[in-house]
């Protein structure tokens, strides 16, 4: 149990560390940059010309179809690793194989639905 | 034993109901008469019920039928006949059978116009309905055909009835079914106290279980449940309308069979099985009762309808059956009882006869029917002169008997009683026998006698048919009053009674006078289940 | 380290996401407080499962599966709060009062003219629709004015 | 503790000094098969200081933030992108016993902390507040999603094949005839892992002819070299997990450990530099369509092959 | 170390789970004309028989509960330790939930023809909510009653969305599906807590745990309520109980039809089976904490039920509350189910007839809504004038559920309630029962009065319901007059899951 947090208390440092070299990048970028702002240079980059509109303005999304595909899939990853660790341990084998590909089979059906569909390819 | 019977008594109006719905188009043609076979093969039922009945033995149940139905409720099809309801079965079937007469032959004319398919039907379930209220003898298959009664009742007055139908109709359904759940409650009561649904049993236990608080409580319950169908006063409301309402075969059942489902409740029920509540509540049931009596005196006075007038009079003679039970004697309850048929025979006869009048004038209203009817109509004048003085109680004739056997009974009320209290009531229910007597002339006087008038708003026969679509789109109770002035109707005076009414009725007016003459009829089977039933509290 | 410290994180957790639901009007922010005390659950069932020694782990066993719920329900709500926006033009919960009880009593007023429906009635729909494929947002008809009766 | 230090130090070394080395590479290796030279000057021999006369470039520019933007947001971003990397390394083996920590959820650790530097994108498209960045931080979030699981699910292949998520475990099982056997998780794993640093050609994100550079339209000076710092560390981290998932580790003859696992990282990220010269930039629909159309069924594929061998071994 | 599968007794959720995969496939693959579409429904609708086929199997099978997905010995400690397991109670629930599918598929076919609704998708959401319904009443660990409840929520939310650009649809699915995913979060935190403090989600271990006489149960902490409450509001909202109720009408009124009559007979029996399972089965040593819960949210709930119920002027929203109420009556024995052994069953028998005569309702408004517009009771009238056959069905349903001869099931359902709840001793709560079924006929007769006035203007109409209307139609009226004559039928079914 020690070893597990400490483990992770380790990561801990090594994050902290790692915002430490981004902070003092910073840090320096400031001690060692001009800073002088004016409105043009404020301005939203929008090719050169002047912005129009909001930029937070909605725009079309096509991509929600994917995020649901990778939400069943992510899902079913999180069995998968756990399955994945222990298939092969004496008393399993093969049927726990064949369950976890019924499994994935059961998954499967939905991008090949998705395919059918034609959700895939855009129009 | 025949305990065939009370299965065929059932099974046969059943049987016409579903063929008439599983095969609707074979028997359109056969409508009239179709009903009229069923109904008759039913009463003929009913009258061989009544000839095997071993009359040595009124006290004993016959004809018994016990089997299981539903044994996790402990229901069962309980079926038997004795005195008490022997002789309502006689008249309901007899009830049922003359209403279809009267529809057979009464030609375009009758409701038979309208949706006859529909009115058979519906007269062959309350048929079930009724009779099978009467058979039963397990409070829940009880509670069940009491309220299978309800809805044919309901369309009955809903589609066939007048113009005031449909507030009429769901006054009459909400009354009773209000007063159903609270009769059920009570009903569950006693089952969840005793454990048991078969009313043989519980009557023979007398209530031996039962806390009187209890009792109480269960009489109560079940008591407002019977007293919105009997009707007794303040529960009475929904009566009026649904008679006035109600189409001519409706009146006739309803005031002929189902306001006796509700007393019949009280002698069957709620007397036998629950003494203790029975006792201490009579008082207060006497109470309602003599008020029924003395308001339904004075409401028919008020009435300008005749069908209000005749649905008024209902509550003060049911007031009196009310009040026969209340004494709790079996002087009080043979009264009761006898007053129950009587009256059910009479308003029954009324009935016929205002809807004969309704359907010539096209109004039962008094004021615009004229007077005179003895001279333009003598035959149909005499025989609602006849219906009516004995209504009103005059000796010899069926409504005596009933009524004088409850004051006596009033006189002597149970032990355990307020002596002093049921005198009282005693005396107004005399001087409530004395108003209907003058209602019933007031109304004979203005119908009957005086001038002949030319009915003012008689339509050829053809627009008779009373349930147009159309007319559903006006306020209901809203009736136009007579379009005065319409000109020369003198030549279209109506014929007096046509055959078919003639033949619906005599029976009726047989048996009138016959009860009248030879109560002990009637008596001698009621009289020993009565002291069977009583046998916990004299 | 005790079990008390990750069973009050939980709570807290729980607590935020409750308040959340209670007191935010837009769906996609309860979706996220829904979120949040799936979150407090699955923090309690393996903290519970590691406090408790459990042989057949299954508090993390239920864990994956309420990520798995977690995940669907995420899934399906935005859908369904994306198929809203199209026909009512707003995510607002208050704002849905299309379905509602009918505010006054039919019984003091029944010759009530019919309220106006913003949906034509389903014949006249099917014509004004043209059935082409609304995988985006753009073409999809829009049913404007859902919300602000 | 002095063990933990040292592991640090290395893994810092290896962050800050890796990507320059590989980013020096890209330019010359891209210029010689362009056939040019590169960067010469810079430091004198062949251009080698040409990426620290970058930075130190970088470090002098003026910081502008738009108005527009999500300060707090624009301002955290680079480092949300970059710092990930850095916390990966701690899992990852160089050479037999050679981890700062040996995490027995290894496998499942880098797979998710190598999913939040895709989240500095996200948070630097929608904070600049600029419709090329929105769409940038759009097209970078489904990037993300789609290639997120063929690489869950080829590194899920391995863990299989292993029998265990710990990255030194998985080196340690691994053989050599693992190499055919796993060559698609391998091809997958790598495709999805470029496809996640939206390097090309699969950097529709930031397809600077188009939307000009996507999240990092913004971006100037320091931040702007966090980022491109990010994503060589990126090629960095992915060549090491590559290494160490698919191609052994530290595993080989004659030389030490530590050293084929160096050789085996510089080998992927010239692949890497290769493939950006090689093939165009793919459509953002292509791009999905080689996601779930090629490369999902391909790892499913793999997985099945892999169980199928490991229950029959 | 493997757990052995009892296939024959997974095989209702296994054929079901089967045939929604089928169902996608096909509809993938075969072209989209209205042949497909009937051939869907078909093969839908064989795989609910065939499933319906094996639970009758098992149930004809030497009657012993058999159990499946149990815990190795050498890690149980010693106890059976099973996940799904196939008794009287199990049976009953999938039973009744499968025939219930049964009419909803025959009116989903209906309500499809029209084309409006995607059909595949529309099915397979179907046969999966099925899969949770069928596995529910089989589940003995929070696990599985977790996942089986879920699979049995999500696919609604989508069928209720499933009409594209109708806004009263996804109206109606963003109301339920926030309702429902707050609930599933309560119950699942609650979840969590049991979890806690029993250490194990098998719920025979947890009635032992929780059970005061038990050898465990000796000191138990106070969160213990917590978690019973939370646990439990998880199934309330499924049932629609106060205070969980207030998506009902919304919810029913957008939805297509069939998911209304889903959302009120299937998922509310699922409701209903999981929180038996939990209450009685896991819990029943904490019934001094939930019977008062019960007994409180049960009046409450036939209250608003009926109450709401009565100012309804939409036939679905009536049906809507109505069914809320009648939540409320089968609700009312559990109160007592710690203190008498039939509570159980009894609330299994109303609910399997509830069922019967509630889809017999929602078949013939759906039926009705074909051709108006509203849909509201104004829409009814002359109905049986005009439409013998479905306004006489009607009329039956409605009567029953209002408990009225003719419709003696309505009756009889009523009166077991009474029966158990007075015999439990819970006097108060048959009171307003009682009170509650008069507030109901009265809603319920004016409706059927409706149906038997002559309307003012015979509309004609032109729309000729297909064979699958009549069939719903049919089947659930067949069930309903069974039930009135022979209710000692259901009694008999459900007296079997009365110790599960």
């Amino acid at each position: 149990m020690d070893g597990y947090y400490e483990s992770y208390v380790l990561v801990a440092a090594l994050l902290a560390i790692g915002v430490a070299i981004v902070a003092g990048a910073l840090f320096a970028n400031r001690l060692l940059r001009p800073t002088r702002p004016t409105p043009e240079k404020l301005t939203t980059y929008e090719c050169g010309v002047d912005p129009v509109g909001d930029g937070w303005a909605q725009s079309q999304v096509r991509y929600y179809v994917f995020t649901y595909l990778y939400v069943v899939f992510a899902v079913d990853a999180v069995f998968l690793f756990p399955w994945a660790t222990v298939f092969d341990a004496p008393g399993y084998g093969m049927t726990t194989l064949v369950e976890m590909f019924v499994f994935l089979g059961f998954i499967a059906l939905g991008i090949l639905y998705a395919w059918r569909k034609r959700v895939l390819s855009w129009t | 034993m025949m305990g065939w019977i009370p299965v065929a008594l059932l099974a046969v109006p059943l049987l016409g109901a579903l063929l008439l719905i599983l095969a609707p188009r074979t028997f359109r043609d056969v409508l009239r008469t179709y009903g009229l076979i069923f109904s008759g093969v039913t009463l003929a039922l009913s009258l061989a019920l009544l000839a095997t009945f071993d009359h040595g033995g009124p006290s004993r149940m016959q004809f018994e039928l016990d089997q299981p139905w539903i044994p996790g409720l402990g229901l069962r099809l309980h079926l038997g006949v004795d005195g008490i309801s022997l002789p309502l079965i006689v008249l309901t079937a007899l009830l049922t059978f003359l209403c279809f007469v009267y529809l057979c032959w009464g030609g375009s004319r009758g409701f038979m116009s309208a949706r006859p398919r529909a009115l058979v039907f519906t007269l062959l379930v309350l048929e079930v309905g009724m009779i099978g209220t009467f058979l039963a003898l397990d409070l829940l298959l009880f509670f069940v055909f009491f309220e299978i009664v309800l809805i044919p009742m309901y369309f009955l007055i809903g589609i066939w009835g007048g113009r005031g139908r449909r507030a009429a109709s769901i006054k009459f359904i909400l009354y009773t079914l209000l007063g159903s759940v609270v009769m059920l409650l009570g009903l569950l009561l006693v089952w969840a106290q005793t454990g048991t649904l078969d009313i043989e049993a519980l009557s023979a236990a007398h209530g031996a279980g039962m806390p009187r608080s209890i009792q109480i409580l269960a009489f109560v319950a079940i008591g407002i449940g019977l007293a919105v169908k009997t009707p007794m006063w303040p529960l009475h409301t929904w009566l009026p309308d649904a008679h006035t309402e109600a189409p001519t075969t409706g009146s006739v059942l309803l005031a002929g069979v189902l306001l006796k489902m509700g007393t019949y409740g009280f002698a069957r029920i709620a007397i036998p099985v629950l003494p203790e509540g029975a006792a201490a509540v009579a008082p207060w049931l006497g109470a309602f009762a003599v008020v029924g009596i003395v308001y339904g005196a004075l409401a028919c006075l008020a009435q300008r309808d005749l069908k209000r007038m005749i649905a008024y009079s209902s509550v003060g003679h049911m007031g009196f059956v009310l009040l026969g039970f209340a004494t709790l004697t079996p002087v009080g309850i043979n009264g009761a009882l006898f007053a129950n048929v009587a009256h059910g025979l009479i308003t029954g006869l009324l009935f016929f006869l205002a809807g004969a009048i309704k359907e010539r004038y096209h109004t039962s209203e008094m004021p615009a029917l004229g007077g005179g009817l003895l001279a333009t109509m003598p035959r149909l004048g005499s025989v609602l002169t006849f219906a009516s003085i004995a209504s009103l109680g005059l000796p010899g004739l069926a409504g005596f008997w009933g009524e004088m056997l409850v004051l006596f009974g009033a006189f002597q009320p149970a032990n355990g009683l307020p002596r002093g209290l049921f005198l009282t009531y005693m005396v107004i229910g005399g001087l409530g026998a004395v108003l209907t007597a003058a209602y019933f002339l007031v109304m004979l006087s203005r119908v009957t006698h005086g001038r002949p008038r030319p009915a003012p708003d008689f339509h050829p026969p053809d627009d008779l048919v009373p349930l147009d679509d159309h007319l559903i789109h006006e306020p209901p109770d809203e009736r136009p009053v007579t379009r005065l002035g319409s000109p020369a109707t003198a030549t279209l005076v109506p014929a007096d009674v046509y055959r078919h009414e003639l033949l619906a009725w005599t029976p009726l007016v047989v048996l009138i006078l016959l009860f009248g003459l030879w109560p002990g009829l009637l008596l001698s089977l009621t009289t020993p289940p009565v002291q069977t039933l009583l046998g916990a509290i004299s | 380290m005790h079990i008390v410290y990750p069973a009050v994180v939980s709570a807290l957790l729980f607590s935020i996401g409750v308040y959340g639901v209670l007191a935010r009007r837009n769906t996609i922010l309860v979706l996220m407080s829904v979120e949040l005390m799936l979150n407090a659950v699955n923090l309690n069932l393996v903290a519970f499962d590691v406090w408790l020694g459990d042989r057949l782990h299954s508090g993390q066993v239920l864990t994956l599966f309420v990520i798995v719920i977690a995940a669907a329900e995420v899934g399906l709500g935005l859908a369904i709060v994306l198929a809203l926006y199209r026909n009512r033009r707003t995510v607002d919960i208050d704002h849905l009062r299309d379905l509602a009880e009918p505010a006054d009593d039919p019984a003091r007023a029944p010759a009530r003219p019919a309220p106006v429906r913003l949906q034509p009635d389903p014949a006249t729909r099917a014509e004004a629709v043209q059935p082409d494929d609304h995988r985006d947002g753009e073409s999809a008809p829009v049913n404007r004015g859902g919300g602000t009766r | 503790m002095l063990e933990v230090v040292l592991s640090f130090v290395v893994i810092l070394a290896v962050f800050l000094v890796l990507p320059l080395i590989i980013g020096q590479t890209e330019h010359k290796v891209m210029a010689h098969m362009q056939s040019r030279l590169g960067p010469m000057y810079a430091g004198g021999f062949h251009g080698w200081a040409q990426l620290i006369a970058d930075g130190v470039k970088f470090a002098q520019k003026e910081d502008v933030i738009p108005a527009a933007a999500d300060r707090r947001i624009f301002m955290i971003a680079p480092g949300v992108a970059l710092v990930p990397y850095l916390v990966v390394l701690i899992a990852i083996p160089i050479d037999r016993d050679r981890v700062a920590v040996d995490l027995d959820l290894g496998l499942f650790f880098v797979l998710a902390v190598m999913g939040i530097g895709v989240l500095g994108s996200i948070m630097a498209g929608w904070a600049s507040a600029n419709k090329y960045s929105v769409l940038g931080g759009m097209r970078s979030a489904a990037q993300l999603m789609s290639y997120e699981l063929p690489l869950v699910l080829s590194a899920s292949s391995v863990a299989m094949a292993a029998g265990t998520l710990s990255l030194p475990g998985i080196v340690e099982a691994w053989q050599w005839w693992w190499l055919p056997w796993q060559a698609i998780g391998a091809i997958v794993f790598f495709l999805a892992g470029l496809a996640e640093l939206r390097r090309p050609p699969f950097d529709m994100p930031i397809a600077e002819s188009e939307i000009i550079m996507g999240p990092m339209t913004e971006y100037t000076g320091m931040r702007f070299a966090l980022f491109m710092l990010s994503e060589y560390a990126g090629i960095v981290v992915l060549s090491f997990l590559t290494t160490v998932l698919f191609l052994g580790g530290w595993q080989g003859p004659f030389l030490p450990g530590w050293l084929w696992t160096l050789l085996k990282v510089f080998f992927l990220a010239f692949i890497v530099i290769w493939l950006r010269v090689t093939y165009p930039r793919l459509r953002e629909d292509q791009l999905q369509k080689l996601a779930w159309a090629v490369l999902v069924p391909l790892s499913l594929a793999q997985l099945a092959l892999t169980g199928i061998v490991v229950v029959l071994t | 170390m493997i757990q052995q599968i009892d296939y024959f007794l997974i095989a209702p959720p296994l054929v079901l789970a089967l045939a929604a995969a089928l169902v996608l496939l096909l509809d993938a693959f075969l072209p989209v004309r209205p042949r497909t579409r009937i051939g869907l429904g078909l093969v839908t609708l064989a795989g609910i028989l065939l499933s319906l086929g094996f639970v009758v199997a098992q149930a004809f099978g030497n009657g012993a509960p058999r159990s499946t997905f149990c815990v190795p010995p050498g890690l149980a400690a010693g106890q059976a330790l099973c996940s799904f397991v196939v008794d009287g109670f199990t049976l009953v629930f999938a039973g009744m939930v499968l025939a219930a599918a049964v009419v909803v598929v025959l009116m989903s076919m209906t309500e499809l023809a029209g084309g409006a609704i995607p059909v595949g998708e529309w099915y397979f959401l179907l046969l999966c909510t099925l899969v949770g319904a069928v596995t529910l009443p089989a589940s003995r660990d929070l696990i599985m009653l977790v996942v089986a409840l879920e699979l049995v929520s999500l696919p609604v939310f989508a069928l209720t969305a499933l009409k594209r650009y109708d806004g009263r649809s996804s109206e109606a699915a963003v109301k339920l599906f926030v309702v429902s995913v707050v609930s599933t979060a309560i119950m699942l935190f609650g979840v969590s807590l049991l979890y806690g403090i029993a250490g194990s989600v098998y719920l025979s271990r947890l009635g032992e745990v929780f059970d005061p006489q038990g050898a465990a149960g000796a000191e138990l902490p106070a969160v213990v309520t917590v978690g019973v409450v939370l646990v439990a509001a998880g199934f309330v909202f499924k049932i629609a109980a106060v205070p969980f109720h207030s998506w009902a009408a919304d919810v029913y009124q957008g939805a297509p039809i069939p998911v209304a009559a889903l959302l009120s007979v299937i998922s509310k029996a699922a409701g209903f089976a999981g929180l038996i399972l939990v209450l009685v089965s896991a819990l029943y040593g904490q019934a001094g904490t939930w019977a008062p819960i019960v007994a409180i949210v049960s009046a409450l709930t036939m209250t608003a039920g009926n109450l709401l119920a009565m100012r309804q002027r939409s036939a679905v929203r009536l049906l809507a509350w109505s069914s809320v109420a009648q939540s409320g009556y089968i609700l009312a024995p559990l109160a007592v189910a710690a203190t008498t052994p039939g509570a159980v069953g009894t609330s299994t028998a109303y609910l399997v007839i509830y069922a019967a005569m509630n889809l017999g309702a929602f078949a013939v408004v759906m039926l009705v809504s074909r051709t108006t517009a509203r849909n509201e009771l104004d829409d009814y009238r002359g109905l049986a004038l005009r439409r013998p056959a479905a306004g006489i069905t009607l009329a039956f349903c409605l009567v029953c559920l209002a408990g009225l001869p003719p419709g003696l099931a309505g009756l009889f359902a009523k009166v077991f309630v009474f029966r158990e709840i007075v015999a439990g001793g819970s006097g108060w709560l048959a009171v307003v029962m009682a009170v509650n079924t008069v507030i109901g006929l009265y809603y319920y007769a004016v409706w059927t009065a409706r149906l038997f006035t002559p309307a003012g203007r015979a509309e004609p109409s032109l729309y000729r319901p297909p064979v699958t209307a009549w069939l719903a139609v049919g089947l659930a009226l067949a069930a309903a007059v069974l039930f009135s004559i022979a209710p000692q039928l259901v009694l008999d079914m459900t007296s079997l899951s009365a110790s599960g």
